[in-house]
C-alpha cells in the first residue's frame, strides 16, 4: 500500500508585489545608507562647525567640491524620501479610509517632489552671491 | 421577539457541537447556537490526548481499546456502543489530521502516541501507547481545528446565544428558544431537529476542573421537558487537580512517568494497583488518594498529596519498573524533555502555585471532572425518553451532555474526545438525514412563554436570597457529601440541603434589571439548572446501593451485579425525582472483578 | 490583605458617561483577579458584567486591561501586581457593549479573513492514514498553534487602536500557523490578503502584542517571519525541536 | 475622530513596556527630523533662489531657542538612527530577536547608546552656544 511522504523543507511561493512591500524594504535599505549620510552631515555641520560659522561663503566653499554636492543630493534624495514615506505610513495609520489615504498620498507625493526638486536644483545651481 | 428557521439547530459550539455542525450542514440548513464563542468551549481545556488504536508505536487493536473501555466503565457501559466508538476512533483521528490538526509526531513523521490510565496491551496487561496528542493541548487543537473547518465550510453561527428551552409539538421537536446575550432579546428558532451538545456540569461541585460555563444547561432543559437523565450518579473525580483551584493536571504527566507520593514519601499506588500503579483508572486513584488522606498520610497530614514529575523521581521509578523506550533502551528523561511534553501544565504550576514542576513536586487533590451521565441517547445521537428506548423524533444529544453510554460508571482518559467526535458526527449525520423526510412542526402559541416565566421569576422574587450564597452552599454540600465517597447518611443530608436551596432559590431577585449582557440573570438561571441536576445526582446516588466505578458507597463497598448491573433513569417533575432503570447491553465481555 | 479595586463601568446608549466604581475588598494575595470580579459580582454589585469561562487561561474569554496592561483576569494573581490599588478597564479598540465586555465580532472577522484553516487539495494518502510531517516541521509552527483568540494582543497594538481595519497580530499569528505548516498549500492566498494596505505591513513592531499574550506566543517574531516570506517568496518549514523530544516516551 | 482620541489616550495610558516606548520615540524622532529636514532643505535652497534671505534664515538658526532645538535634533537623528538599525537588523537578518528578553534589552541599550554618542555632541554644541550667544568662555 502506498503511503505519503514527508514534504520538503522549503517551498517557493508567488508573493504579490505591491507598493507596501517595496516601501517596507525601501525604509530598511535606505536606513543603512542614511546612517553615514545623515550622521556625518549633522555631526559636521551642527556639532563640529556649528551654525555660527555657517554663511553663504561657507556653503559656497563647501560646494566648490563636487563630492560634497553629490553627497548633499544623495542626502536630500534618500533622507527626504525615507522621511516622507515614513510620514505616509504614519498618516495611513491615522486615516484608514482609502479615499483619505489616496488624497494624502498625492499631497505627500507632490510635496516630496517639489521640496526635493527645490533642494536638488539649489545644490546643482550652487550659491549665487547676492549683489551688494 | 425574532423568529428564525433552520432545519437543524445545534446547541453548543464545543467539540461535539462543531462535529455535528460539520456533518449536518452537508445535508441540511444548519445553525449553531452557543452561549460562548465556539473557540471558548471547554473542549479546549482537554489536555492529555485522544485515544485511538493506531498502533503507530507498538501493537494495538480497536478490540483492546474496546475491552479496556468496558473494563474501565466497570461494566456499566453498553458494549455495542463502546465497540462502535472504538472502531470509529481510528478514522476520527485520521480525519482530524486531514483537517489540519497539528499532532505531535513520531521520528518517522506519524502521529505520536503515549500511554494513559487504563489503556493496556490486553496480552501483557502493561500500559499501551494509545493516546494521540499534541503536547498537552490536544483539546485546544481539536477545538481550533474543528472551528477552522466550520469557517472553511461557512457554517452559520449565533455566538453568545444562550438556549433556554426546547420546544416540542405533536411529539416531535419544533425548535428552541434562546436569549441573545448582547441585547437580552428572545429569539425563537424553528427547527426540524435539535442537537444538544452543551457539555458537562462540574460546577455543581466546589473543587472542579470545569469551566464556569459547565452548568449542565442541556440536561436541565431536557429534564424540564420531561426527558429523563441517565446514570447521573456517575460523576468522575480526577485524581490530580491543582490544590484548592481544581485546575486539571493531566494524566499524561503520569503517562510520562510522574508518580503520586504521599506524606510519608511513599509511592502509594503500588499498594492499590500493583500492575499499572499510577496509571490505574481514575476512580481507583481518586479513591486511593482519598483513603491516604483519610488515614493521615496527606502532606503534613493535610488534605493533599504530591504529584512528582521531577526527572530524578521519574527516572528512579522508571528504573524500578524496568520501563523501556519503544526501541528497547531504558526509559530516562531530562527536565527539558518533560517540559516539552507538558508546557501548559508547567505554566499553570508557575502561575498559580509558584512551583516549577521539574524542580518541585506539585500539590494535588481530586477534582470534580466529568459527567458520565446525561441525556440518554443511542449511537446515532437520538434521544431516548424511557426505559424501552423510545425516541423523541428530531431530538439529538452528543458529547459530555449525552449518555450513550460508552463510559458507564467511569470514563477512561482520552475517551471523551473520542466520544465527542464519534457521536457528534453521527448525531449530525442522522439529524440531516432525518430532516429530509419531515416537515417543520408548527411552533406552539406563546413559544417563549416558559422561558419568559423563568426569567420573570428571577427578576421578581422577594430578594431575600442571594444567588452567589446559594451557589456556594450547594457546591460545598455536593463536594462533601456527594463526592468521591458517599454514604446513605451523607446523601440524605445532601438531599435535604438541596431541596432547601431549591426552595430558597424561589426567593432570589436579580439586581441587574437591564437587558444588555445581563450576566447576573444568566448566572441565576444556570444556578437553577445546577440545583436541578444536583437533586437528580443525589437521588440517583442514594438509590444505587452498591459501589461501581466513580460511585463509591462506604456503606456498600462491593459491586453488586445481581441487582445493579443496570442504568439509572431519572425524571424530574414538580421538584421530585422519579427513578427507573434499563438494562446494560453486554455483548462480548462478561463482568468480572476489576483489578489494575 | 486590603485592596481597592476600581472598575470601569459603562453601558453605551444607556449611561451618558463612563464611570469608575470603587470597591474595597479583603483578599488573599494568591487570588486571581477573576476571583475578585466574581466576588464583587456575587456579593457587592450584581450588575457588573464581564466574560469568563475556563478560569485558568485557556479559553480566552477574559482579556481586560488590568493596571494599564492587557491580561487575562484568570491568569493574574493579586500578588503579581505588587500593589493594593487595582484598576480594571476594558481592552482598547473594540467597542464596549457593557462594562468590561467589548464587541468581539470585528476581531473574529479579521481572524476569518486570513483563511485560518488547512488548505491542501492534494489527494489524501491512499492508505487513509495521516499526512506525514517530521518533528522539525511540526516544531516550526508550534508556537502559533497556541493562540486562544483572546484579543489581548490586537487590542494592545497602537496601530490597531488608530486603525481598526488593520488585520491585527492575532490574525497574523493564525495565518503564520498555516503558512508555516508543511502540509498546507494556501500560503499564497493568505499572503495576498496580508500584503494589502491594512495587512501585515501596518505592524510597526511595537511589541505590545508579545508582551500582552497570555500564551507567551512570540507574536512579533511570527509577524516578522510572515513579512520575511512576503519579502523573499520563500518558506522554510524546518523548525527547531525544543528539547530532545524522543517520541513515544516509553 | 474618536479613534484618534482613543489612540492618543492609549499611548498615554496603556502601560506598554520598552517596545511601546521605543516605538513612540522612533516615531517622534523621525517626525522631528523630517520637519527639520524639510525646513532645512528650503532654507538652504535660498542660497540659489533667494540669496539675500540666506543670512536672515541662518540668523534664526543662531538664536538660543533654535540652538537648544538643534541639540534635540541631534538626539533625534542619533536615536532614530540607532533604533532604526536595530529594527532593520531584527527584521531583515535575525527575526529570532523579536522575543521578550532581547527586545527589552536592546531597546534599553539603544537608548543608552544614543545618549552616549549624543553627550559629546551636546557638550560641543552647548559650548558653541554659550560662547556665541552669551559671550562666555572667550
Ligand atoms: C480540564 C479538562 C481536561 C480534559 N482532558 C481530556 C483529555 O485529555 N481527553 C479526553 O478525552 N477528554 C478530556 N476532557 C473531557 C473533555 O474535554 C470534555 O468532556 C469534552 O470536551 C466535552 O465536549 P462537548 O463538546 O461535549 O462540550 P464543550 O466543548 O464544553 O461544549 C459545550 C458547548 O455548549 C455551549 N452551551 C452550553 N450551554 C448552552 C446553552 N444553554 N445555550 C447555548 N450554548 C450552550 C457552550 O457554549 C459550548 O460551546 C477534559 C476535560 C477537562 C475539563
Ligand atoms: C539616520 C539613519 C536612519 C535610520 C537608520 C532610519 C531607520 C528607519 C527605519 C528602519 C524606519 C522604519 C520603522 C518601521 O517600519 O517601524 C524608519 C521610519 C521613519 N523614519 Fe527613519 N531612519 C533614519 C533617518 C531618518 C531621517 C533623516 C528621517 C527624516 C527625514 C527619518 C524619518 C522617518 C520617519 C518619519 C519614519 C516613520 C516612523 C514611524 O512609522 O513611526 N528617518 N526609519
Ligand atoms: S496571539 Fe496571544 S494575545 Fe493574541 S489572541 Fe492569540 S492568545 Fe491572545
Ligand atoms: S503591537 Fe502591533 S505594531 Fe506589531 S509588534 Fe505587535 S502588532
Ligand atoms: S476565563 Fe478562560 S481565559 Fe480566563
Amino acid at each position: 500500500m502506498e503511503t505519503s511522504t514527508i514534504a520538503p523543507n522549503t517551498r517557493q511561493v508567488r508573493v504579490p508585489k505591491n507598493y507596501e512591500t517595496t516601501a517596507w524594504k525601501w525604509m530598511r535599505y535606505s536606513a543603512l545608507l542614511l546612517i553615514p549620510l545623515a550622521w556625518i552631515h549633522v555631526i559636521l555641520q551642527d556639532v563640529i562647525v556649528g551654525v555660527h560659522r555657517i554663511d553663504l561663503n561657507y556653503v559656497a566653499l563647501r560646494w566648490a567640491n563636487v563630492g560634497w554636492r553629490i553627497y548633499d543630493i544623495a542626502l536630500v534624495a534618500f533622507a527626504f524620501a525615507h522621511g516622507m514615506n515614513g510620514l505616509r505610513q504614519i498618516l495611513a495609520e491615522y486615516f484608514p479610509s482609502p479615499k483619505a489615504r489616496q488624497t494624502l498620498g498625492w499631497i505627500l507625493l507632490a510635496l516630496w517632489f517639489v521640496i526635493t526638486a527645490i533642494g536638488v536644483v539649489a545644490v546643482v545651481g550652487g550659491v549665487r552671491m547676492p549683489k551688494q | 421577539m425574532q423568529t428564525h428557521q433552520y432545519e437543524v439547530i445545534i446547541v453548543g459550539g464545543g467539540g461535539a457541537g462543531l462535529m455535528a455542525a460539520l456533518n449536518a450542514s452537508r445535508g441540511a440548513k444548519t445553525a449553531v447556537l452557543s452561549k460562548l464563542y465556539p473557540s471558548r468551549s471547554h473542549t479546549g481545556a482537554a489536555q492529555g490526548g485522544i485515544g485511538a488504536a493506531l498502533g503507530n508505536l507498538e501493537e494495538d487493536h480497536p478490540e483492546w481499546h474496546t475491552y479496556d473501555t468496558v473494563k474501565g466503565s466497570d461494566y456499566l457501559g453498553d458494549q455495542d456502543a463502546i465497540e462502535f466508538m472504538c472502531n470509529e476512533a481510528v478514522e476520527a483521528v485520521y480525519d482530524l489530521e486531514h483537517f489540519g490538526l497539528p499532532f505531535s509526531r513520531t521520528p518517522d513523521g506519524r502521529i505520536a502516541q503515549r500511554p494513559f490510565g487504563g489503556h493496556t496491551n490486553n496480552v501483557t496487561g502493561k500500559p499501551v501507547r494509545r493516546s494521540c496528542y499534541s503536547a498537552d493541548r490536544t483539546g485546544h487543537m481539536i477545538l481550533q481545528t474543528l472551528y477552522q473547518q466550520c469557517i472553511k465550510n461557512n457554517i452559520t453561527f449565533y455566538d453568545e446565544f444562550q438556549v433556554f428551552d426546547v420546544l416540542v409539538a405533536n411529539g416531535a421537536v419544533a425548535g428552541v428558544v434562546a436569549v441573545d446575550l448582547a441585547t437580552g432579546e428572545l429569539h425563537v428558532f424553528q427547527a426540524k431537529a435539535v442537537v444538544f451538545a452543551t457539555g458537562g456540569f462540574g460546577r455543581v461541585w466546589e473543587i472542579t476542573s470545569n469551566a464556569y460555563a459547565y452548568t449542565g444547561d442541556g440536561v436541565a432543559i431536557c429534564l424540564r421537558r420531561g426527558i429523563p437523565a441517565e446514570d447521573m450518579e456517575m460523576f468522575q473525580f480526577h485524581p490530580t487537580g491543582i490544590l484548592k483551584l481544581g485546575i486539571l493536571i493531566t494524566e499524561a504527566v503520569r503517562g510520562e512517568g510522574g508518580v503520586l507520593i504521599n506524606g510519608e514519601g511513599e509511592r502509594f499506588m503500588e499498594r492499590y494497583a500493583p500492575h499499572v500503579k499510577d496509571l490505574a483508572s481514575r476512580d481507583v486513584i481518586s479513591r486511593a488518594i482519598y483513603m491516604e488522606i483519610r488515614d493521615g498520610r496527606g502532606i503534613n497530614g493535610k488534605n493533599y498529596l504530591y504529584l512528582d514529575a521531577r526527572p530524578e523521581t521519574i527516572n528512579k521509578y522508571a528504573e524500578a519498573d524496568g520501563r523501556t523506550r519503544p526501541d528497547g533502551t531504558p526509559y530516562r528523561v531530562t527536565g527539558e524533555e518533560i517540559l516539552s511534553k507538558i508546557p501548559d501544565i508547567a505554566d499553570f504550576c508557575r502561575t498559580y502555585l509558584s512551583v516549577d514542576p521539574i524542580k518541585d513536586p506539585m500539590p494535588v487533590q481530586p477534582t470534580a471532572h466529568y459527567a458520565m451521565g446525561g441525556i440518554p441517547t443511542d449511537v446515532y445521537g437520538r434521544v431516548l425518553v424511557d426505559d424501552k428506548n423510545t425516541i423523541l423524533p428530531g431530538l439529538y444529544a452528543a458529547g459530555e451532555c449525552a449518555c450513550v453510554s460508552v463510559h458507564g460508571a467511569n470514563r477512561l482518559g482520552t475517551n471523551s474526545l473520542v466520544d465527542i467526535l464519534t457521536f457528534g458526527k453521527h448525531a449530525g449525520l442522522n439529524a440531516a438525514e432525518y430532516v429530509k423526510g419531515t416537515d417543520f412542526q408548527n411552533l406552539p402559541e406563546d413559544a417563549a412563554g416558559f422561558t419568559m416565566a423563568q426569567i420573570d421569576q428571577m427578576r421578581n422574587g422577594d430578594g431575600t436570597e442571594k444567588v452567589a450564597e446559594l451557589a456556594q452552599e450547594m457546591k460545598r454540600e455536593m463536594f462533601n457529601n456527594v463526592g468521591i465517597f458517599r454514604s446513605e447518611a451523607g446523601l440524605k443530608a445532601a438531599y435535604k440541603k438541596i431541596q432547601e436551596l431549591r426552595e430558597r432559590f424561589t426567593h432570589i431577585r436579580v439586581q441587574d434589571q437591564g437587558k444588555i449582557f445581563n450576566t447576573e440573570l444568566i448566572n441565576a438561571w444556570e444556578l437553577g439548572n445546577m440545583l436541578d441536576l444536583a437533586l437528580v445526582v443525589t437521588e440517583s446516588a442514594l438509590a444505587r446501593t452498591e459501589s461501581r466505578g466513580a460511585h463509591a458507597r462506604e456503606d456498600y463497598p462491593k459491586r453488586d451485579d445481581a441487582n445493579w448491573l443496570k442504568h439509572t433513569l431519572a425524571w424530574l417533575k414538580d421538584g421530585q425525582v422519579t427513578l427507573g432503570y434499563k438494562p446494560v447491553t453486554i455483548t462480548k465481555y462478561q463482568p468480572k472483578e476489576r483489578v489494575y | 490583605m486590603q485592596i481597592t479595586v476600581k472598575i470601569y463601568r459603562h453601558i453605551p446608549g444607556v449611561d451618558t458617561q463612563p464611570r469608575y466604581d470603587e470597591y474595597t475588598l479583603d483578599v488573599d494575595p494568591k487570588e486571581r483577579i477573576l476571583d475578585l470580579l466574581e466576588n464583587i459580582k456575587g456579593f457587592k454589585d450584581g450588575t457588573l458584567a464581564f466574560r469568563r469561562s475556563c478560569a485558568h487561561g485557556v479559553c480566552g474569554s477574559d482579556a481586560m486591561r488590568i493596571n494599564g496592561r492587557n491580561r487575562l483576569a484568570c491568569k493574574v494573581l493579586v500578588q503579581d501586581l505588587d500593589t493594593d490599588q487595582i484598576v480594571i478597564e476594558p481592552i482598547i479598540g473594540l467597542d464596549v457593549i457593557k462594562d468590561l465586555i467589548v464587541d468581539m465580532d470585528p476581531f473574529f472577522e479579521q481572524y476569518r479573513s486570513v483563511l485560518p484553516y488547512l488548505i491542501n487539495d492534494d489527494p489524501l494518502p491512499a492508505d487513509g492514514k495521516e499526512r506525514l510531517q517530521s518533528q522539525e516541521q511540526r516544531a516550526r509552527f508550534d508556537d502559533t498553534t497556541k493562540c486562544i483568540l483572546c484579543a489581548a494582543c490586537t487590542t494592545a497594538c497602537p496601530p490597531f487602536w488608530a486603525n481598526r481595519k488593520y488585520v491585527g497580530p492575532a490574525a497574523i499569528v493564525n495565518a503564520h500557523r498555516f503558512i508555516f505548516d508543511s502540509r498546507d498549500h494556501g500560503a499564497e492566498q493568505r499572503l495576498s490578503r496580508l500584503s494589502e494596505p491594512d495587512g501585515v505591513w501596518r505592524c510597526r513592531t511595537v511589541f505590545n502584542c508579545t508582551e500582552a499574550c497570555p500564551r507567551e506566543i512570540k507574536i512579533t517574531q511570527a509577524i516578522a517571519e510572515v513579512k520575511e516570506v512576503l519579502a523573499s517568496g520563500k518558506i522554510n518549514y524546518k523548525g527547531v525541536q525544543i528539547g530532545p523530544e524522543r517520541v513515544g516516551s516509553g | 475622530m474618536s479613534t484618534l482620541r482613543t489612540t492618543m489616550a492609549g499611548y498615554a495610558r496603556y502601560r506598554g513596556r520598552e517596545g511601546q516606548l521605543s516605538f513612540l520615540l522612533h516615531r517622534v524622532t523621525g517626525l522631528g527630523t523630517l520637519l527639520f529636514l524639510a525646513i532645512h532643505i528650503l532654507d538652504t535652497a535660498t542660497v540659489y533662489f533667494l540669496p539675500n534671505l540666506y543670512s536672515d534664515a541662518i540668523n534664526i538658526y543662531r538664536s538660543t531657542l533654535f540652538g537648544i532645538a538643534e541639540m534635540g535634533l541631534i538626539f533625534c537623528v542619533f536615536y532614530h538612527g540607532v533604533n532604526g538599525l536595530r529594527i532593520a537588523y531584527f527584521d531583515m537578518i535575525a527575526p529570532k530577536n523579536w522575543e521578550i528578553p532581547s527586545e527589552r534589552k536592546t531597546a534599553i541599550w539603544t537608548l543608552v547608546i544614543s545618549l552616549v554618542i549624543w553627550f559629546p555632541a551636546f557638550i560641543l554644541m552647548a559650548r558653541n552656544l554659550l560662547i556665541n550667544n552669551f559671550g562666555l568662555g572667550g
